[in-house]
């Protein structure tokens, strides 16, 4: 299993706690990735809202990039590369008048893009490529007795249903519990954490994290794991506000990836669980078969 | 009473149907007798002059071989349909345009440009060509230009009857004979042969089974098979069930399938197009994947159900390559 | 042709699905590009590849082939033959110059008019972008080296009046009598 | 023999002959290139009326290696026979045999004994054919003699009825083996990658051996007219060692392991014009010793000795020309396989004043001494029990890419190469044949007639009358190739010559006939 | 012998069909221009050529103008073609001298300008004059009806189906899957909106099925295989093994009673899983038959492995005190194993009916994740009197703390789930809304619990329907406009603890609410069945993209198929309701009744034949034919096809290699005129 790897912005910034545990674990699984060279923004974010045109061709050199790797499955990792490059892909092969802006973009660049490389999220590749019994044969150290609540954010479900069900997701849910953890069942799976909002309405978009948060915690869950750069920020990084806002909802949020890292045993500068403001203490013990 | 004149006349063609001829000469108690060859360019020189003092008709018949590649073959094949009361294309080139039509697939650049420059065993450091005009010194030999497309006959002038095969067979061309000296003959641009397809007279033909399904198409050389057995039972293509019978099922008395050398049958435009029709339906998968996968046992379609017929075919020729001024 | 150029496309559709699907998308009003030239058969299993080569060569520039979707042949299976000899007859036709787009098997069942609708635009659209494919003229252009070689040759022989040279003579006859 | 009976007979064979020379001329031209309506010879003068060039052209192209292009190698055979009508079996067998290289797959024993043996019918055959209809008339009823006897007929008429009778029925014979195994005689089938399509029946056994053993007999005959015609006859012994018919090049022709000829298959070997050795070298080699020169006024290339590089059309010890054919073989090997060849071999050497032989005129010699080895050769395969063994296939396992076969056509050497895709299917496809391989040297006979024959020319009224009588003696002695296009009765060589004066202006032109 | 062009006189007519098709084909201009073409004597436009004087025209010409050809432009054969034959034929030419273009459907319809499509026009004109030289006179062949009927489905739409066939005297065969017929009709507890009880009217139509001379009646059932044609179909039918003798058993439910099991164990799938049944059962008291069936995945007598052939393995584990109970009547039987009957029948009747949508397929909603999500069918059988509860309506949830079962004090019924969405099915299954109201109103009966209503629309075309609504509304049920958007058990406020709260934009009030509730019912949708696609192949019908079956015309031939012989009634066609597929039930009847009365159906000549001196005997055709109508004559060495079994799809025709096999109406040279003719246009 090979793909070409596009990271985006977030991945080497503030989400790099995401790569940094992502790649051990795929690594640890036997799945290649690589970088594709040169990639540029996927064209999400503000891009998509004022000119579509050039924000499908951002995403479509990216896509270009990776067909030239040959490899005909793209690795997204963050929730908003994964939906704008989809959504790219999708405008191209639907939209002749795209394809059109888009081609003649990318020919100034002596590129071109077919159209035809699979966007896949890790979870998405968890689960139907290397499959749960691969992972569970992993797992050294299973999550045992930790409560989590799978947080799956918007992005990666709406509006494009590709792997899983846009209303109730489940992917994580299978994973985590594979990993050996206690799955928390709440309806907020993909309530919006605010997104930008955070910055430009904090009222309205800190509310909708603590709503996250406070459920999250009423439910006993011990973590919230998520898969977007974006909402692992938002409810990781506001607890100050939202206490003084409304009452301290202190619980990590971290990424699916990290949980895979621990359970495997794989060592704390894989897992890189001290990057998180809310920090997660849980120390797995091997299992008995182990 | 004079003997009726009969002429005979080549074009892009081997020389195989020649030897067909000749065969039947051979045979002295047959029809030659019957008739006087007066033209022959290889029996005895001829003037075009010669030819065109002639009273339009003054022929008899005459068999005229190969294709059409050259402004000289038309002239004569023009000349001598209106010199003959009967012109009639002898052999797979003048009736089909034959294998030499196969180039109807490449560009005539292609096939310059190899044989002068590419071919591994050409040496030529200053890109020499043949010219069609050429002058070394104040000289200027000269030579013919060749056409962009291999033409059958009838593509060039109108024709009365066709004698297949490659070659033809004795019989074939005397029975022919008989018929034109008898007079009584079938109606103006008949075939000289049988209208059934060749299965009917194929010494294999029983040992087919009728629920053949193709599982995989394999080629000649892939395998060692029955020399019995239906080749199409046994997943090798024979052109047979779309080709004219006549020739007494010679190749697979060969042990070799048929090539389809007698072209198709009256109630057929195109050779090819049927052949694929009936090969491909009776494909065993049901998925397209599957039936891509078998059918891929057939890499070279055009060579396969096209090999004597290109010139012929609904489309004659690969529909994109230049024409244009036939200067090199 | 003084009117600006536009594809034409001959369809073969299946009497039960495909030919049924373009009634109802009449009966729904449904809009979709005039090029298209129906021929009804009753089943895409019919379709014999001459047809197709035929209406190339005589001028179409697309030909379009219905029928039902795999499984719902009315006669069972006539739409996996028409599959099987697509699949080697579009193979084929690339190899002659013919681009895959000129030549469409779609599965249409009596129920959709509006693919129809959609088919018929789209392949009139890539048809479009692909220009024509104009046998008919391609043919004429090929021949006209003959033409032009006949008309000379007549005016020659016009021009020569009749031959003086002796009529011709076999012979081989004299050496025999010799 | 009833006269009328004798009439028709003799109409029956006129036309056959007439029929094989229309074959010969058009086919045994390079593959892709044939001599279409006439050969055509245009001789430019100089201002004293001398010669000052003479071009042979070769007017046609067939391009048969361009459309082999995306062909699966197997349907090689095939297609190239129809190259050439007359000698569809040696295109058929040469291509065969560059499939076993391609697919690295040697043919079983019993396979490779059937196209030797039906290889071997073919030379016989076809040289049978020459002899005595095509070249051999000149001979045996004499240059001098009037055209109209110069024929079948002619040496009917020396050597009486019955041996019309016999030359006509051996050959029939022939065809009939080559058909039995190839379907048809024109364009057989049997040839595959890895042996033949097609067993002999162990019941059809004796037929066979009876006619291998009517065929020895029939070349031993056929070499006893010849030396009662030709060789008591000092005239005709000059007329072969004439110098307007030498040309002292190098010689190409296979050889078996002992150096002795083979048809079929063997090594290549070259040896200069004082008889040495220069080159041995196999098929797969051929292209670091052959090679060939393209000339802008003919379709036709003129192939020379890679190694020696491209020195134009010159003779002697440097030439990088060779020839190629009956001749060329024996003066290339250094002996025949079987006893009564071998015999016949050295009696011709030691007549013609030992190896090499430069005489163009030879090769009707050397033909009928090869008639006698094809007729032993013959004899001897279908005497091996395993003959009719049915295991005469091998199925190639190997992945293609690129093969080489070579074989002696009846008139030389016969190169083919193939590359293909994974699948077999022909990337790339080059024939050498023997007329590429004499071209140069045809070339030059033909100048050297036109200068002999035409000095000080002023105006039409100059030219000899014989001239194209000349001219195609010249070439005619190469036998196919452009020479069968002039075997045809004395008299009616189907070639144009145009004549033009020092202003370029035509100063006459001459059709043969 | 083919006509050739100066023998054919064709009369060509152009249709105007009023301003359908003058609309956009100038008609005067197409007839005109067909007027020059080579063996047109005469061309005409006119109004309605459908018309009685439109015909009466056409044989008039006949006669007058000595015409032997004649080709009609107006609709799409498919509605014409045969009374245009009739004209024809009328006028003294045989009527497959006839051609008909199609400029209404296939172009006025579909284009919008008028020069085009009247040079499409004059194409598709052109085509068919050059065709209709090459047409040759055809004998249409008559093939006799078997006068007996199968109906497939036993709810209502096949029970009154089949009891209008047997009443009119004809012999019935009614196949129904599960153990008794009355299919949805038979649980639902009232019908909307007379509130009549759907067993009380339900069952004596039942029991005359299970006692009608004419019926035989097969529960338990399934076609497997149709064969043949119009008026001679062969069926294959499967009878499930009940491990009981039908004739045998007297519907005592002696065993039943005597049945180890003392009390009922097993999930029962009549009450939707609510109630409870045993090994052996009758699946409700009404059934029909009345013959009670073991099912071997419970029964202790039967091993939970199976034998390599799907059949259960008896184990003779269990004392077997229903065989006791059952005595000499002997119908329990244990070796029972499915058995094949075949019968033969001229018509069909397809009845399979619906599926109801599954709501797990929006997880939103919450079904099967909280347990007082309910499904409108389920609260049909726990309002119902005989159902799992008696009629009380009670909660599944968690139950009061003194152990009480919760009774609901507020309920929700959501609409349209699984219709009128994108996600699911798109179409809206009409009996929701009123099915709805009907809940709404026997739960209040029930329970006096509030109710709310969550609806996009509220759709009541039907007698009576839209004074229900209004009933409903003055009884005080709440109806809140707007699609749901989720239900969860998640609480924003103390007073949504413990309860379900359906979120929801108030699209009247403009405001998202939040309405905490005990039950929600989910208003769940029709669709077709999982298997309508393998149905649908089984019987050679055509399915729309939803899914339903498709009927021959929507307008013209509701109830046909586009197989002669085959009609649909009911749901498998569409959502309706109970009056609605009664009415087509009827319809469907009569249909048969009629082709059965005239007794022959015409077959249209379009078979193949192959020419006997022509084909090569290379056989490539033969295992081309689906119907094995070609043979293969041995001692001639030829191919020959038998007509009577050829149904005339030309596959063979385009598949001979030597040309050497004929389909009359559809021969190579009038399909290659056409194509000439199309093309030589422009």
């Amino acid at each position: 299993m090979k793909y070409a790897y596009f990271p985006g912005c977030s991945l080497k910034g503030t989400g790099r706690a995401y790569e940094e545990s992502l790649l051990p674990v795929l690594r640890h699984l036997g799945v290649e990735v690589q970088e594709i060279e040169d990639w540029n923004c996927c064209g999400a974010t503000a891009y998509m809202a004022v000119d579509e045109g050039k924000a499908c061709a951002a995403a479509a050199r990216n896509l270009a990039l990776a067909e030239r790797t040959g490899l005909r499955q793209m690795l997204a990792p963050c929730s908003a590369c994964y939906l704008v490059l989809n959504k790219a892909q999708h405008y191209l092969n639907e939209y002749p008048a795209m394809r059109r802006v888009v081609t003649r973009a990318l020919d100034s660049v002596g590129l071109q893009c077919r159209g035809d490389t699979a966007v896949r999220h890790p979870l998405d590749v968890l689960l139907h490529d290397v499959g749960l019994d691969a992972i569970k044969q992993k797992v050294t150290r299973p999550l045992t007795g930790l409560k989590v609540a799978p947080y799956y954010g918007c992005q990666i479900v709406r509006p494009y249903a590709t792997f899983d069900d846009q209303a109730n997701p489940e992917s994580m849910d299978k994973l985590l519990a594979a990993l050996g953890a206690t799955v928390v069942r709440w309806p907020l799976k993909t309530k919006c954490c605010g997104g930008s909002l955070t910055g430009t309405l904090p009222e309205a978009g800190l509310r909708l994290s603590y709503i996250l948060l406070k459920e999250a915690l009423k439910r006993g869950a011990d973590v919230i794991a998520t898969v977007c750069p974006l909402c692992q920020f938002n409810l990781d990084s506001y607890h100050a506000k939202i206490a003084a806002r409304w009452e301290p909802v202190r619980i990590p949020t971290v990424y699916f990836s990290q949980l895979m890292g621990l359970a495997f045993g794989l060592p704390a500068e894989q897992t890189v669980l001290h990057r998180g403001m809310v920090p997660l203490r849980f120390e797995p013990a091997p299992a008995a078969h182990a | 009473m004079p003997k009726p004149k009969v002429a005979f006349y080549w074009c892009a063609s081997c020389g195989g149907c020649e030897e067909t001829v000749v065969d039947l000469a051979e045979d002295i108690l047959g029809v030659v007798e019957k008739v006087d060859i007066v033209l022959w360019p290889v029996a005895m020189d001829f003037k075009y002059k010669d030819v065109a003092a002639l009273a339009d008709g003054a022929l008899f018949a005459t068999l005229l071989n190969g294709a059409i590649r050259t402004s000289e073959q038309e002239e004569l094949a023009a000349l001598l349909r209106r010199k003959s009361r009967y012109l009639i294309a002898y052999g797979a080139c003048a009736q089909l345009g034959g294998i030499p039509a196969l180039a109807n697939q490449f560009s005539r650049e292609q096939v310059l440009r190899f044989n002068y420059e590419d071919a591994p065993s050409v040496v030529n450091p200053d890109h020499t060509r043949p010219q069609v005009h050429f002058e070394e010194a104040g000289r200027t030999p000269h030579l013919p230009e060749f056409r962009h497309v291999v033409r059958a006959l009838d593509q060039v002038v109108d024709v009365d009857f066709y004698i297949p095969g490659c070659p033809p067979t004795p019989n074939l061309t005397r029975a022919a004979f008989e018929a034109l000296l008898s007079g009584n003959l079938p109606p103006k641009g008949s075939v000289l042969a049988p209208d059934v397809a060749l299965c009917e007279e194929c010494a294999r033909k029983a040992s087919k089974p009728t629920n053949v399904a193709f599982t995989e198409f394999k080629r000649p050389h892939q395998a060692l098979w029955d020399s019995g057995q239906c080749f199409l039972a046994q997943g090798l293509v024979c052109m047979g069930p779309a080709t004219r019978r006549g020739c007494g099922a010679a190749c697979p008395q060969g042990n070799m399938p048929c090539t389809g050398c007698f072209g198709p049958t009256s109630r057929v435009r195109d050779q090819g197009a049927k052949m694929l029709s009936s090969l491909s339906a009776n494909v065993a998968a049901r998925d397209e994947e599957g039936i891509r996968r078998i059918l891929d046992g057939l890499p070279d379609p055009v060579g396969t159900f096209y090999r004597y017929g290109l010139a012929k075919s609904l489309l004659r020729r690969k529909v994109n390559l230049p024409t244009g001024s036939n200067g090199h | 042709m003084t009117k600006e150029w536009s594809p034409r496309i001959v369809a073969f559709f299946c009497n039960w699905c495909t030919y049924t699907a373009a009634d109802l998308a009449g009966v729904s009003r449904l809009k979709y590009a005039p090029n298209v030239r129906i021929i009804r058969l009753m089943c895409s299993g019919r379709v014999d590849p001459q047809f197709i080569l035929d209406a190339l060569a005589r001028g179409a520039d697309g030909v379009l082939i219905g029928g039902c979707h795999p499984g719902d042949c009315h006669y069972v299976e006539g739409n996996y033959k028409m599959l099987r000899r697509f699949t080697l007859l579009r193979r084929m036709l690339a190899d002659l110059g013919i681009e895959p787009e000129r030549v469409r098997l779609e599965w249409i069942s009596a129920a959709e008019g509006e693919k129809v609708k959609r088919v018929i635009n789209e392949m009139t659209e890539q048809l479009k972008a692909l220009g024509p494919l104009g046998l008919p003229r391609k043919f004429a252009e090929w021949d006209r080296e003959v033409i032009a070689l006949a008309r000379e040759v007549q005016d020659r022989e016009a021009a020569a009046g009749p031959c003086p040279e002796r009529p011709l003579t076999p012979e081989p006859q004299e050496a025999v009598h010799a | 023999m009833e006269p009328a009976v004798q009439q028709t007979f003799n109409q029956g064979n006129l036309r056959a002959n007439a029929a094989y020379r229309a074959a010969r001329r058009q086919v045994t031209i390079d593959p892709i290139t044939r001599l279409e309506g006439h050969g055509k010879i245009d001789i430019y003068l100089d201002e004293k009326g001398d010669v000052e060039r003479a071009y042979l052209q070769v007017p046609e192209l067939r391009g048969f290696e361009v459309f082999s292009l995306g062909r699966p190698a197997e349907d090689m055979p095939q297609i190239t026979s129809r190259i050439c009508g007359v000698c569809p079996t040696a295109h058929h067998m040469a291509s065969t045999k560059c499939l076993d290289d391609l697919y690295q797959v040697e043919p079983t024993s019993a396979g490779r004994k059937i196209r030797e043996l039906v290889y071997n019918t073919f030379v016989l055959e076809d040289h049978a054919l020459h002899f005595y209809v095509l070249g051999g008339p000149d001979f045996i009823v004499g240059p001098e003699a009037p055209p109209a006897e110069r024929n079948i007929v002619g040496v009917i008429g020396k050597v009486g009825l019955e041996a019309g009778k016999r030359v006509i029925t051996t050959r029939k014979r022939l065809r009939e083996l080559i058909a039995y195994f190839g379907g048809k005689v024109v364009h057989p089938v049997l040839g595959l990658p890895g042996g033949v399509s097609k067993p002999l029946a162990p019941a059809d056994l004796p037929g066979f051996q009876q006619l291998a053993r009517d065929a020895v007999a029939f070349a031993e005959w056929t070499l006893q007219i010849f030396r009662d015609v030709v060789l008591k006859n000092p005239e005709y012994v000059a007329l072969i060692t004439a110098d307007a018919f030498t040309h002292r090049t190098c010689y190409m022709g296979l050889v078996d392991a002992q150096n002795r000829v083979n048809f079929y298959d063997g090594k290549l070997r070259v040896v200069d014009c004082e008889g040495r050795e220069l080159y041995q070298f196999t098929a797969r080699q051929y292209r670091e010793f052959v090679a060939e020169h393209v000339e802008p006024w003919s379709y036709m290339k003129f192939t020379f000795l890679r190694p020696r590089g491209w020195k134009d059309f010159v003779e002697g010890p440097d030439t990088s020309l060779y020839a190629v054919g009956p001749l060329a073989r024996l003066n290339a090997a250094d002996g025949l396989a079987t006893p009564r060849a071998q015999a016949a071999y050295e009696e011709f050497y030691r007549t013609l004043g030992g190896k090499p032989v430069h005489h163009t005129l030879a090769n009707h010699w050397a033909r009928v001494i090869e008639m006698v080895y094809a007729a032993e050769r013959i004899a001897e395969l279908l005497d091996d029990p395993e003959i009719t063994s049915p295991d005469v296939r091998r199925v190639p396992t190997a992945t293609p890419r690129e093969g080489m076969g070579v074989v002696e056509a009846p008139r030389g050497t016969l190169f083919h190469h193939y590359q293909t895709d994974e699948r077999g299917l022909i990337t790339m496809a080059n024939m050498i044949v023997a007329t590429g391989n004499n071209a140069a040297r045809i070339a030059m006979s033909v100048e050297r007639a036109a200068k002999a024959l035409l000095r000080g020319v002023r105006d039409a009224a100059q030219i000899p009358e014989g001239l194209l009588n000349k001219v195609e003696m010249a070439f005619r002695a190469y036998d196919p190739c452009l020479g069968c296009a002039t075997h045809t009765l004395p008299g009616h060589t189907p070639l144009r010559v145009r004549i033009f004066g020092a202003d370029r202006r035509l100063l006459a032109e001459q059709v043969q006939g | 012998m083919k006509a050739t062009r100066d023998e054919v006189r064709i009369g060509f007519y152009v249709c105007h069909c009023g301003h359908n098709i003058a609309a956009l084909v100038d008609c005067p201009a197409v007839a005109r221009y067909v007027g020059t073409l080579p063996g047109v004597v005469l061309s005409r436009d006119y109004k309605y050529m459908c018309s009685d004087p439109g015909q009466e025209l056409i044989q008039q010409d006949i006669r007058e103008h000595r015409l032997n050809r004649v080709v009609v432009a107006s609709c799409s054969p498919l509605l014409h073609e045969h009374t245009f034959r009739s004209a024809v034929e009328a006028g003294g030419l045989n009527p497959f001298y006839f051609h008909m273009v199609n400029i209404r459907e296939h172009d006025s319809w579909v284009h919008t300008d008028r020069i085009l499509a009247t040079e499409k026009a004059k194409a598709l004109a052109r085509a068919a004059i050059e065709r209709v030289a090459h047409h040759k006179p055809l004998e249409i062949k008559k093939v006799p009806i078997h006068p007996d009927v199968l109906v497939v489905g036993g709810g209502i739409a096949g029970i009154h189906a089949a009891l209008t066939l047997a009443n009119a005297g004809k012999k019935v065969y009614l196949v129904e899957r599960e153990p008794s017929i009355g299919g949805h009709m038979a649980r639902f507890d009232k019908t909307f909106p007379t509130l009549d009880c759907a067993a009380c009217i339900l069952t004596p139509k039942m029991s005359e099925v299970g006692s009608h001379p004419n019926i035989t009646l097969w529960t338990y059932s399934e076609v497997v295989k149709v064969d043949g044609y119009v008026g001679n179909y062969t069926v294959q039918v499967k009878r499930k093994a009940r491990y009981i003798h039908e004739d045998l058993c007297t519907g005592c439910q002696d065993c039943i009673a005597n049945c180890v099991y003392k009390e009922p164990k097993f999930a029962d799938e009549f009450n939707e899983g609510l109630g409870k049944r045993k090994p052996v059962f009758i699946p409700f008291p009404q059934a029909t038959p009345q013959v009670v069936l073991i099912d071997p995945e419970v029964c202790l007598n039967f091993k939970r492995n199976k034998n390599p052939d799907g059949t259960p393995v008896v184990s003779d584990k269990c004392k077997k005190t229903c065989v006791e109970a059952c005595g000499e009547r002997g119908a329990i039987d244990f070796t029972q194993k499915d058995e094949l009957r075949e019968i033969r029948v001229g018509t069909i009747i397809v009845c399979t009916g619906f599926q109801t949508f599954d709501a797990r397929r929006v997880p939103a909603y919450g079904y099967g994740i909280y347990p007082n999500v309910y499904t409108a069918l389920e609260i049909e059988r726990l309002v119902n009197a005989s159902g799992p509860t008696g009629g009380e309506v009670v909660l599944r949830g968690p139950k009061n703390p003194d152990g009480t079962p919760r009774k609901p004090r507020s309920i929700g019924i959501i609409h349209c789930v699984g219709s009128r969405d994108k996600k699911t099915n798109l179409w809206c299954s009409r009996v929701c809304c009123m099915y709805s109201m009907k809940l709404a109103h026997l739960l209040k009966e029930h329970t006096g619990a509030e109710i709310y209503n969550f609806y996009i629309d509220i759709r009541t075309p039907g007698k009576g329907y839209e004074e229900f609504y209004n009933k409903l509304l003055e009884e005080g049920t709440h109806f809140i406009r707007g699609r749901v958007g989720e239900v969860t058990d998640w609480a924003m406020t103390p007073e949504e603890e413990g309860k379900l709260v359906i979120r929801v934009e108030d699209t009247l009030a403009g405001v998202v609410r939040r309405i905490p509730v005990d039950m929600v019912v989910l208003a769940t949708g029709l669709e077709p069945r999982a298997d309508a696609a393998e149905v649908r192949r089984l019987f050679n019908m055509s399915c729309g993209g939803d899914g339903w079956f498709l009927e021959r015309h929507p307008k013209l031939a509701p109830v046909n198929t586009f197989t002669d012989g085959v009609f649909l009634a009911g749901c498998c066609q569409g959502p309706k309701d109970i009056p609605d597929t009664v009415a087509q039930a009827g319809a469907a009847a009569a249909e048969a009744l009629a082709l059965i009365d005239r007794g022959y159906v015409e077959q249209e000549p379009n078979t193949a034949h192959i020419l006997d001196n022509e084909c090569s005997g290379c056989k490539s055709c033969i295992p081309l034919c689906p119907y094995t109508a070609i043979l293969f004559d041995e001692t001639r060495q030829k191919a020959y096809i038998n007509e009577a079994l050829c149904k005339g799809c030309g596959t063979c025709v385009g598949s001979c290699p030597s040309g050497s096999i004929v389909q009359n109406l559809f021969e190579d040279e009038e399909i290659f005129s056409e194509i000439r003719g199309v093309l030589a246009y422009d």
